[in-house]
């Protein structure tokens, strides 16, 4: 298990709550759209799991890849999936990142480096591993994430894909949300060892345990991880321990879980602990910080506008995309 | 199959419907209380994890502890490999793979091993496993989450195939398919799980293998299963108005589906139709095609024709996936031209 | 596919023979030397493993180096997404999942990821990869080591599936692979990586989707692919001694198929025989059935037939391993029945 | 790491010993009938790794599961699979196991527990769990054992079972005959850990790195594993240390081999150090040894005859077994 050393300045911890800031505002907005009938899609909230992709995003260019799963749209945003294509995709839209054809599920935004996103279990890892590959035969530096559950760290996928990186020395970084539920079921009961991070142990790699609700510390496992891929010194398995607010899937009310523990769990919410903490430190005035929020909220404005003001795909869109056409 | 063992019992019209959700608990819980080696395992399946995704599986583990019916980490290749291991051992599991295209991950265990062992062990073992999975388009889940893939299995030798498209089937299939000394692939349509249907007689089998003439007709066959049997009974109207009579046959059985039944519906039409939510090409229609063209050539007034899904993955946004699936709409005007000769 | 850049040339019949695997190996390294984005990765591929358990890529880590030429652990999840992951980035991989059988393990990888990123992503992304694979009867390898597994990948919307039967088809299937920008399976068959065939200029192209007259005939069209195009061939001196003349097609790529070309064949011999080792039901043979019995209604002089393995997993035992595949004595024996009308 | 306190009585020893003879007396059989062409199949000698199912079969019952690989003959041999219906079957007879239609790969024997043999890499593990789930149900106490290689343990489906097995505290033996060699390649350069043993930690699982080439320690490791799962303690991750003499399949020489480094590893086989050790003891006689070899060569002569005067199975046999009758 190693530490960091790695503290974000003051300036990269204020956009890093504003990119949470835009996470937060879009995952209630989402659930609002949903729950009023305006959108219908399966939809998986991130709501207090924010604080991961802005820490780690901030330690990303455009050019690192992201491999990412249905419960992704916060790692989406934070690496720079424009909000406007997104909501038009999350519509069915023909001005969808993809045409509407891909949905909350497969949103893919290469300009961004978002390659793919799977509704598979373990399935993100197993491509990242090729994204790193592409990385190191070519030199350029890039480092592939892949973002994945506590759930999916029982697939073989995973054990597949941390053992090739490993011994390849890809510039691969294992992102594990940690947060504690795989659909309805406690950790506990599906996972026999204490912390996922100490899996990393049986690959040769290196294994960080976060809190993933602390913007500073999950900064510095993200730093470090990030430093390790683009040295040549291989992968990382990040374990960050956060939760989830709204049940597994929208709909989905968690009564699967002990009422007190997730109260506990809300109550902890890292948005306003973040959001106190940097008013406190003097790193953010109140009024910058609602600026952000407002700024969300007029972001998502446009964005929703955007989206139900665009077209559905015409039915000749059905069949095409199946097959390119040889160069 | 002896025929005493699971002969057909019709359906009881007089009672309440139920869902083919409460069909397949039921079923399961009938199974359970008559037999103690009938044990379940798959993700989410106990109750404290709210006995399955859907419900399928609730009350189960309250009723019969949670040893015999046990909730695993997200692992199909052990899920399954556990099915068939405390199959040898005598139990018989009823595994659950959430989604049909989840079985992706486990298909070693079910092709390799499930299918072949009865075979490559000369018969000295065998695999009395059902795999219950759940799949269809409907739910805008997109192009992971809806496939297909009973064709897939159908090519497989060792393993049989069955989809219910209503509740007395879904019960009566479950228990034929629990009672079923081989694999048995068990596909549910999420979509109309909570659609309720006849009820029928607690203990009913609907024996595997076994096709069922829903509607009757003399000028072309219709030839569907699971959630196009809607579909296709939705298209009687049409069908009427045009003047066509058609014959509609549910085969609940993929894989061995009931030759004979078709084979003499369609020498009484001359015509044939058949309809899935798979894609066309290389899909089950294909299969029956193949063997009705040749038991019946000649004797066609028509070539036997197929509708199914277009060649592309499940789109996401709603008008692409509705436009997907076949539509009663769809299945008229295929009918109606075989019928009236413009194929 | 641009008829410009993958113009089919005649393999060069003065040359000395070459076997498949040779023909396999040259298309490798011919591809590699034209183009540093192509890379191969599998279990025992780069030269310190041998070169591959067969030899098909012997040579090409020395030449090519380490990197792009990488073994991998047994972990055909890792290798199918390594290869997607790298393609996405602009690479051109060539992996090898060593036995048909085993692409059970990686089925999600394959039909969930390779086949339907570019759909997904509307576009945005492809997965230009070849996934190169052996099996066939004949060696004594049993039940697990020697499946046909290609209908499944057919009935796959988004990747290709080719099958060479002969090292010229094996050199320009590879290549045309390889150019193409989505995922395609290679089959390869063992039992006739061995044999030599005609050779063939370097560097062309076999067009994918384009199937092949091999021998022209008036009376019935065989289709086949792969090894069992041998056995065809072999059964013509039997059809010759019973006055039948086949013509015989070798369809090369399974999807998409040729419709057009067995269509002209079958609309002139007005009887066609679909031959394959893969078992028959749900097979290839079924989808060409389908299409053919539609497309030439009434034109047909007999029902379609299909030649292949019976419904059973591979054998052991030497005499029923040789009695599950097809031999060109049966497929003799069913074109000539089917020419004599006794179907 | 365990280690262990259990050591085999002189008795057992030569039990032990008897069934190495066995053992080896069987592979040098086979090698030498396909060698001369009686018999055409492949196969996957295990000549040196005889130790270990020696060691582990006189801890286990005749109701004890066993779940191995094409490599596994000698597992199959020790745990009391017949010579007669062993060469029956890998001769293609119909008096053979599985009436010839299984062969080497797919050797099956449930009258000894001998349950499952797999083709493919990883395969027995699931399976092994589903035998130890039913012990647990039925309470009756047997262990199941899957046995597999080194480069299994890359494979998802060990992660999945290894998993498994430990979060329900399964009554299985993970044995991981460790021959450094996948079938070409070289331990290090497809696992990046240093001892396989050690991924047991990462399943909260007992991991035991034994040499598996020493009958004494091999016993103690199998011993410790049994006595666990029958305590319903839980699995175990054996890693027996050892070296295959002939090449990955017969027809295979090595090439890709170090020759002093083989040279080394073929010197040190064990079967005549176990020999001389027990004479050298006084556990048993040189008379004695040699006899159990003259009754391994006689049984072999019975079973060859037995196996190549057997009938193949008829033309029926090729479409049956496929499914059964229903009750
Ligand atoms: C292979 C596979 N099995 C099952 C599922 C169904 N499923 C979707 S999400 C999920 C839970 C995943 O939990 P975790 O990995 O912890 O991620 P989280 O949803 O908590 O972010 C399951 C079982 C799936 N998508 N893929
Ligand atoms: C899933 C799968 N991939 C590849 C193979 C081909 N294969 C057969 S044996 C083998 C090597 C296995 O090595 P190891 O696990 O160390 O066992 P050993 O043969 O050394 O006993 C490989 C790659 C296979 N049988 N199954
Ligand atoms: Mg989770
Ligand atoms: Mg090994």
């Amino acid at each position: 298990m190693l530490t960091n050393s790695h503290t974000p300045d003051a300036a990269t911890q204020v956009e890093m709550f504003r990119r949470m800031a835009l996470l937060k505002a879009n995952d209630e907005r989402s659930r609002k759209v949903i729950s009023t009938g305006r959108l219908i899609m399966p939809y998986y909230s991130y709501r207090g799991q924010e604080v991961i992709p802005a820490a780690l995003s901030v330690n990303l260019t455009d050019d690192d890849y992201l491999v990412t799963i249905y419960r992704g749209i916060h790692d989406m945003i934070a690496k720079g999936l424009p909000l406007k294509q997104l909501w038009a995709e999350i519509a069915g839209r023909i001005d969808g990142t993809c045409k509407g054809k891909g949905g909350p599920m497969h949103l893919t935004y290469p300009k961004k480096g978002i390659m793919v996103t799977t509704g598979v279990v373990g399935s993100s890892m197993p491509i990242a591993n090729g994204l790193g590959w592409a990385s190191q035969l070519s030199g350029d530096g890039r480092v592939a994430v892949a973002t994945f559950g506590d759930g999916a760290s029982n697939i073989g996928a995973f054990h597949e894909s941390l053992n090739l990186a490993s011994v390849w020395k890809l510039p691969v970084i294992f992102l594990c949300q940690n947060n504690r539920w795989g659909e309805h079921s406690a950790y506990a009961k599906t996972t026999p060892v204490a912390r996922i991070a100490d899996r990393a142990a049986a690959y040769g790699m290196a294994g960080i345990h976060v809190d993933g609700n602390d913007p500073i510390a999950m900064y510095g496992a993200a730093r470090e991880a990030v430093e390790r891929a683009r040295a040549g010194e291989g992968p990382t398995l990040i374990e960050a321990m956060t939760f989830r607010h709204y049940g597994h899937v929208f709909g989905d009310a968690d009564a699967y879980m002990d009422k007190a523990y997730k109260a506990e769990w809300v109550a902890k919410d890292p948005y306003p602990i973040f959001r106190a903490q940097l008013i406190a430190d003097g790193a953010a005035t109140e009024d910058q910080l609602a600026g952000f929020e407002r700024d969300a909220e007029a972001q998502l404005d446009e964005a929703v506008d955007y989206a139900l003001g665009s077209a559905f795909p015409g039915l000749e869109q059905l069949s095409s995309d199946v097959y390119g056409e040889a160069a | 199959m002896s025929d005493a063992m699971v002969a057909e019992k019709p359906a009881e019209k007089t009672a309440k419907p139920v869902t083919i959700l409460q069909a397949l608990n039921q079923a399961l819980a009938d199974a359970m209380a008559e037999d103690d080696k009938i044990v379940v395992l798959g993700e989410d399946v106990a109750d404290p994890e709210e006995g399955g995704v859907t419900g399928v599986t609730k009350g189960l583990s309250t009723r019969f502890g949670e040893t015999r019916v046990r909730s695993t980490p997200i692992s199909e290749q052990a899920i399954i490999g556990c099915a068939i291991g405390a199959s040898l051992a005598g139990y018989k599991p009823v595994a659950e793979i959430m989604l049909m295209n989840f079985t992706t991950v486990a298909m070693d265990m079910i092709v390799n091993h499930a299918a072949k062992l009865r075979y490559m062990s000369g018969g000295q073992t065998n695999v009395p496993i059902v795999i219950r999975t759940m799949t269809g388009a409907g739910f805008s889940t997109g192009g992971q989450h809806a496939d297909f893939l009973e064709a897939w299995f159908a090519h497989t030798a060792g393993i049989k195939v069955v989809i219910p498209s209503n509740s007395a089937d879904a019960y009566g299939l479950m228990r034929s398919a629990i009672d079923d000394p081989d694999p048995v692939l068990f596909v549910e349509n999420m979509p109309n799980y909570w659609t309720p249907y006849p009820a029928f007689d607690a203990g009913h089998r609907v024996p595997i293998g076994k096709a069922n003439v829903v509607v009757g007709g003399s000028d072309i066959t219709i030839v569907s299963y699971a959630r196009m049997m809607n579909e296709c009974q939705m298209a009687l109207a049409a069908l009427g108005e045009a003047g066509v009579s058609a014959e509609i046959i549910d085969l609940r059985t993929i894989a061995p589906w009931d030759q004979e039944t078709v084979l003499a519906s369609v020498a009484k039409t001359g015509r044939l139709l058949v309809v899935h939510e798979a894609v066309v090409p290389f899909g089950v229609g294909a299969e029956i095609a193949a063997v009705v063209q040749e038991k019946l050539f000649g004797k066609l007034k028509a070539p036997v024709a197929r509708v199914g899904a277009p060649f592309n993955p499940v789109p996401f946004s709603k008008p692409l996936e509705t436009a997907h699936v076949p539509s009663a709409a769809k299945i008229a005007d295929a009918a109606i031209a075989l019928v009236q000769g413009n194929h």
